[in-house]
């Protein structure tokens, strides 16, 4: 049984929280959140040189090569340090999608600058307020070219690609959805920053009006690759959810060591220590239920979609939680805009969302459950 | 059992209905309506002249402060019809937003403590909204712990009997706009912490008080900080005798605005509202077994408060007090709101995180709901308090231990390190 | 504005505390529950006398010709005094279903003798585990005599009639139920005991094997019919977990006061405090919505099926969360079994599920409130 | 990062698998892995004689208390092959529950505190089952406040050195089945109550003993009240100094058995098993959206314990203590438990009230579950005392304020009306 990370894995995590205490205090997340700048640009050099960017790209492709387990342990330092960069639009989605579906050209164009920091990637996906099903996906592909808008599309604004969910031809069902590589920065796209819950992370609305776009993997495939993209984007961002979590936990627990009331200090009354203890709680089957997500996604495991939906569920609780009565624990001082209670409440809910809702998650780990279940009997 | 008005209610509502029916701003009626969480935002007209107005107008036509007696600018009315009027002025009661704070708690304050000239001199234009009150109480150090308080009231040097007032208070609604306060400071560190307090009132604009606003977490400014550097009070504006100003806090404190039938809003409605035209992989998401069984424990909450709210007016309508049941509304409604602010996000999805009034579904009311409310579950009282209200003045167990009782309050620990 | 019982009905609610504190102490609950005895005759008798089993019931047919709100009253003390009678079925169900759709001879041969005590009927309906739907009804009605069987019948050991919901021909939808009163006393009837999780009530199984029966209302609407009425005992069933939740908290809060650890109460410790607090806000919230479904049943208002669910959703909640908790704070003394915690836990399960559960109530009252609001529009 | 054995650890799995593949009770399988909550039931065989001779048959090979000395009767084995052990013995492991207490409590406890003589007396026959040992610690004036007993152990007045216990333990598991004990009493109550507790051990068949089973609200009986009456234990039987007992007492407490990897059971896979058999108005359980959310509300907390103690075993697997994760497995098993077993009844709906196995579906398990889940709550720590143990001994916080701290025991109040 060797339930864990590696000593050399859990080094590159302490190195990398060295690295963003240094260059990412909350002081450079407020800085994104309190400006028009949509990332911070020293970080995201920072981290490209550090090798972060190409965890698991291969070396011919200008990556580490190292495997999912170190990027697991990396990504939890990123939301524990609530970095205001595209990491997850650009790693765990542009990168992953072009690793499951790209041709060999599009990775040999791609991966090696997505690696150095040279180009930024994201997905495109939801159109409307709402579930993002099959029948949801209208932006037409028609002879290469895309018509038709994305919404809350992460890092809209400043990524140099994207890849766009599209239908080909009429209906609405699943087997209509294709992939599209587009090259945002044409004439045909326009890019319209929104307003968010985070502001700390840039969101854009993308229109297109019949924008130049290639064919990422085999046409009418789309939705079945996005959907294991989503299972492993799920399992990276719920490190990012774990370190966010820990992090508010820590900060509850800090301040109710120090906050006196009544000559003591808060963190003796019962009603503080419980909510901890259940913090606490949270946080803790959080991590285990990542680490079973991080083992299925670093040996592509059968396992793989039941652990992901298993490690997104449990993550989104538990950040949301911690984030949430980390305010709580505050009192009034954690709802001020000088306290950094926000910032985690902020992403706790961005990171919720970010991947479809927690109630399709608890469907899809039920239906994954199900579906194991029925081919075992 | 029944929901009418009894025969003399009936006509007071007529005469109300007919009265804000001629008199009410009725151009500000619709968005006063959709007024969000927070703040009071009409296009084109400023919220503090239009509030002031609307108050000057009921001050004139004697429906200002009902419950107060008409000497001081009341009607001398009765809870029951307090409440009737309040249901009948129903979206224009927003105006009075500005006031809450003064004709809630000040201006009780000023009436049990306050020398004859001086209610006769501040009451009437309290309550006609001529001049604006705030109070001074939380501060820095004491949150819950209210009775922590650290600004000090000293006898000034010179014998005049005034007092020198320094230190700081926090969350004090409406100080930038407000003219007068009432102030709760030290003046004895030497005694436990509730024996060394004395109340004063005074006006704004006195030298020495210095005003920042606080920025919230959501953004908004509805609070402020308050500083004092040598503030000068003479001793005729104290309220209640040196060393009874918990006393009088209380009274203060127990004058909270009586939010009875109101009902404190859990965002039920609105998010019934947007499950009937949100779709999950389900369908219409009200149609959806899994959204349905979350909206159920939402809506028996929800009315759950209300009719609680319906019986404390029964008993006014009686002539009776209420019994504690109504304790339970913030302590109900705060978590309530979070829970279903997340959710009506969750059902939005990725969309879910645009917060855009212009873009988002349902105006982005349940972004900013989420984005609020934390405050909710925190500002006058968090849960934990209400919790242990609840627990000890309804169901009669024991408070807190209390390692400060009978403590010098500058011999209270003060940090942990200590 | 008077949303509040009237003084008469107050003291006839106190009246009957009174008289069930002196009839049913806990220790005639625990005659029932541990003995073979399948209620409390003497109590039964007595509550006879008193006029409190006929209470709706017209004084034409010997009942005290009062009002619902009398009833809901009554109900809510033989709730906290968890009366081991068939009071439910009885009054809430037998009572009901002959007041909503039995004819006139129906009436004049039953209500009297309910009204008496000299009669117990209840209402079989149950015939497998699981939501009971219109297609689960199989027990089949041909030539008034039916056949089959129905399981967990609250009374079924001692009940002198039941109203039995049968389908009277093929096909498995809500027209094919029609209702059918059948006198238990007969041959064709067989009633075997059940065992369950809340002995100091008695049920049954009841086999049917060609009973002699007599159609109740209109045939084919049967399941209309039994809706309606289940609405009303919903309303009737959430006074009896209203009475139960406060009981069982006034328990809760009575030990936490008296019971010293670490040499104080531990009614001082936060962590009992607030749970008490919760029950607290639990029953309150039931009571008031319990409030607003008497007031519906009382004027047959048109909110009366939104009103039921509200109730009985609010209601069993409530009970349920005070009862589990009560045992909670009583620690290892509420598990005894000479300890009353256990009489109340029981029972509020019980009722939890005896009118369909939970997930079926939260259903109902969204699609009721559903329906209003499309009406509405 | 997996879930493999080391090759040693490989190499003893196979050892352990050889012997009990031709060693255990096979006959007895299905019937113990059907076994229900808080009983032992098996057709036919007389459950305490199969234990026992299973214990034997264990010992007489070298696989009883592992981890014990072989000196003593263990194998002196490392904590993962202890954990190995566990898996591979699997539904056998039921049949050690009668010895739970004394391998995992009483015998650490010997082992700490006895003479070497009674430790060479005693030890052996534990291990291998034939001398079973019970502990006796809680009262009934301290539940959560275990160092609260009152049990007193005077010296005898005969100068024998002896002592005298006089009083009455609670919650005592298995007393009618033990033939040893260990004991906590109190020995001075001037003092403060942890300071004036000593420790013994002793044969349950010393005259003065009295054991009355007690009736648990689900109906079984596995604990008993143990009331003692001039019971007399030689002072050689004493375990620790004189005033020390609290001391030894924590040694006992912190040698509770093993639980690590074992996994605490929630009842989740019960449950699934029922959704996918059941059906609701939407159709069958599993697929029924509103079924399917609260699921995976209880799926994620039971994987997240089942790794948790994965953490935990591969930590052993280093070599490395276990960090303290591990404490939050009772706290989220057993009120999950709770909600599952009311949720399956809520499917099951009305003919969810049988709680007879040969009627009830799923073999009635989840009623038995339903009338279990409160004493799970409580038993071993209830939910508040291990919130209160998370708060303090993981994240560092406060223990709570303490007012019979530093107070002479008899001075403690015991009364609210006091």
């Amino acid at each position: 049984m060797n339930f864990e990370f590696s000593d050399e894995q859990k080094q590159m995590g302490a190195e990398a929280r060295r690295f963003l205490a240094a260059k990412c205090p909350t002081t450079a997340v407020r800085a994104v959140l309190e400006s028009a700048e949509p990332y911070d640009k020293a970080l995201w050099a920072g981290l490209a040189e550090m090798g972060f960017l190409g965890i698991v790209i291969p070396e011919a492709h200008g990556g580490l090569g190292l495997g999912y387990l170190e990027l697991c342990v990396i990504a939890e330092e990123m939301g524990r340090a609530l970095a205001p960069v595209p990491f997850s639009s650009s790693v765990f989605l542009a990168t992953e999608f072009l690793l499951v579906a790209g041709s060999d050209a599009q990775k040999s164009t791609w991966l090696p600058k997505l690696a150095a920091g040279e180009v930024i990637g994201t997905f495109a996906h939801a159109e409307r307020a709402g579930a993002v099903t099959p029948k949801t996906i209208q932006l037409s592909a028609s002879e290469g070219r895309l018509t038709g808008a994305k919404t809350a599309v992460a890092d809209g604004e400043i990524a140099d690609f994207a890849i766009v969910s599209a239908r080909a031809g009429p209906g609405s069902d699943a087997r209509g959805v294709s992939l599209y590589l587009v090259d945002l920065r044409q004439d045909a796209v326009t890019r319209t920053t929104l307003q968010t819950i985070d502001p700390s992370r840039g969101h854009a609305r993308l229109d297109f009006a019949g924008a130049v776009a290639e064919p990422l993997g085999v046409p009418g495939e789309g939705w079945s690759i996005l959907e294991q993209v989503f299972d492993r984007a799920a399992i990276l961002t719920a490190f990012e959810q774990i370190g966010g979590a820990d992090r508010a936990l820590e900060m509850a627990r800090d301040y109710a060591l120090e906050r006196m009331a009544f000559g003591r200090p808060i963190g003796s009354f019962q009603a503080i220590k419980h909510m901890l203890a259940d913090m606490y709680v949270s946080a803790t089957l959080a991590r285990s239920n990542g680490y079973y997500g991080a083992w299925a996604l670093s040996t592509g495991a059968s396992e793989l979609a039941e652990a992901a939906a298993t490690a997104r569920v449990s993550a989104t609780q538990a950040f949301q939680h911690c984030a949430k009565n980390n305010i709580q624990v505050h009192g009034g001082m954690g709802f001020t805009w000088a306290f950094d209670c926000h910032l985690f409440y902020r992403r706790s809910n961005l990171l919720a969302l970010n991947l479809g809702g927690q109630s399709q998650w608890e469907d899809k780990l039920i239906a994954r459950m199900r579906a194991r279940n029925t081919a075992a009997a | 059992m029944n929901f009418d008005d009894t025969p003399a209610e009936a006509a007071f509502r007529a005469e109300v209905r007919t009265w804000i029916d001629a008199n009410a701003p009725m151009e500000l009626k619709a968005d006063l309506q959709s007024a969000g969480f927070g703040s009071l935002e009409m296009k084109g007209v400023d919220a503090m002249s239009v509030s002031k107005a609307w108050q000057k107008k009921k001050a004139d036509a004697g429906w200002a402060c009902l419950h107060w007696p008409t000497e001081y600018g009341g009607r001398g009315a009765t809870p029951i019809e307090r409440v009737i009027w309040g249901q009948e002025e129903g979206p224009f009661g927003a105006l009075g937003g500005v006031f809450i704070i003064g004709h809630g708690m000040c201006g009780p304050t000023v009436m049990a403590f306050a020398s004859e000239d001086q209610k006769r001199r501040y009451l009437p234009p309290l309550a006609a909204g001529e001049e604006i009150w705030c109070q001074l109480f939380s501060e820095p150090a004491g949150g819950s712990d209210l009775a922590g308080l650290r600004t000090r009231a000293e006898p000034a040097p010179d014998g005049s009997g005034d007092w020198i007032i320094n230190g700081q208070k926090i969350w004090t609604s409406g100080a930038h706009y407000s003219d007068m306060a009432i102030l709760v400071t030290r003046t004895d560190a030497t005694v436990p912490k509730h024996k060394g307090l004395t109340m004063f009132f005074l006006s704004m604009k006195t030298p020495g008080i210095e005003i920042r606003p606080i920025k919230q977490a959501n953004g908004q400014s509805g609070f402020n900080e308050v500083y004092f550097t040598d503030v000068r009070i003479p001793d005729a504006q104290r309220l209640g005798a040196v060393g009874d100003g918990w006393k009088v806090s209380l009274t203060t404190l127990m004058n909270e605005r009586l939010s009875i039938g109101s009902g404190m809003s859990t965002g039920f409605p609105e998010l019934f509202e947007l499950c009937s035209r949100i779709e999950t992989e389900n369908g219409l998401a009200v149609d959806d077994p899994a959204v349905r069984s979350k909206l159920a424990t939402w809506a028996v909450r929800t009315t759950g408060l209300k009719y609680t709210g319906f019986r404390a007016l029964s008993a006014l309508s009686r002539g009776e007090t209420p019994g504690p049941e109504n304790s339970i509304g913030k302590l109900v409604a705060g978590p309530t709101m979070q829970e279903i602010a997340m959710f009506a996000e969750d059902l939005q999805a990725q969309a879910g995180i645009i917060s855009d009034p212009e873009i988002a579904a349902a105006n982005g009311r349940f972004q900013a709901m989420l984005l609020r409310s934390p405050a909710t579950r925190v500002e006058g009282g968090t849960d934990e308090i209400l919790r242990n209200i609840i627990a000890e003045r309804v169901l009669g167990l024991p408070a807190d231990i209390r390692v400060d009782k009978d403590v010098p309050f500058n011999q209270i620990p003060t940090s942990a390190r200590a």
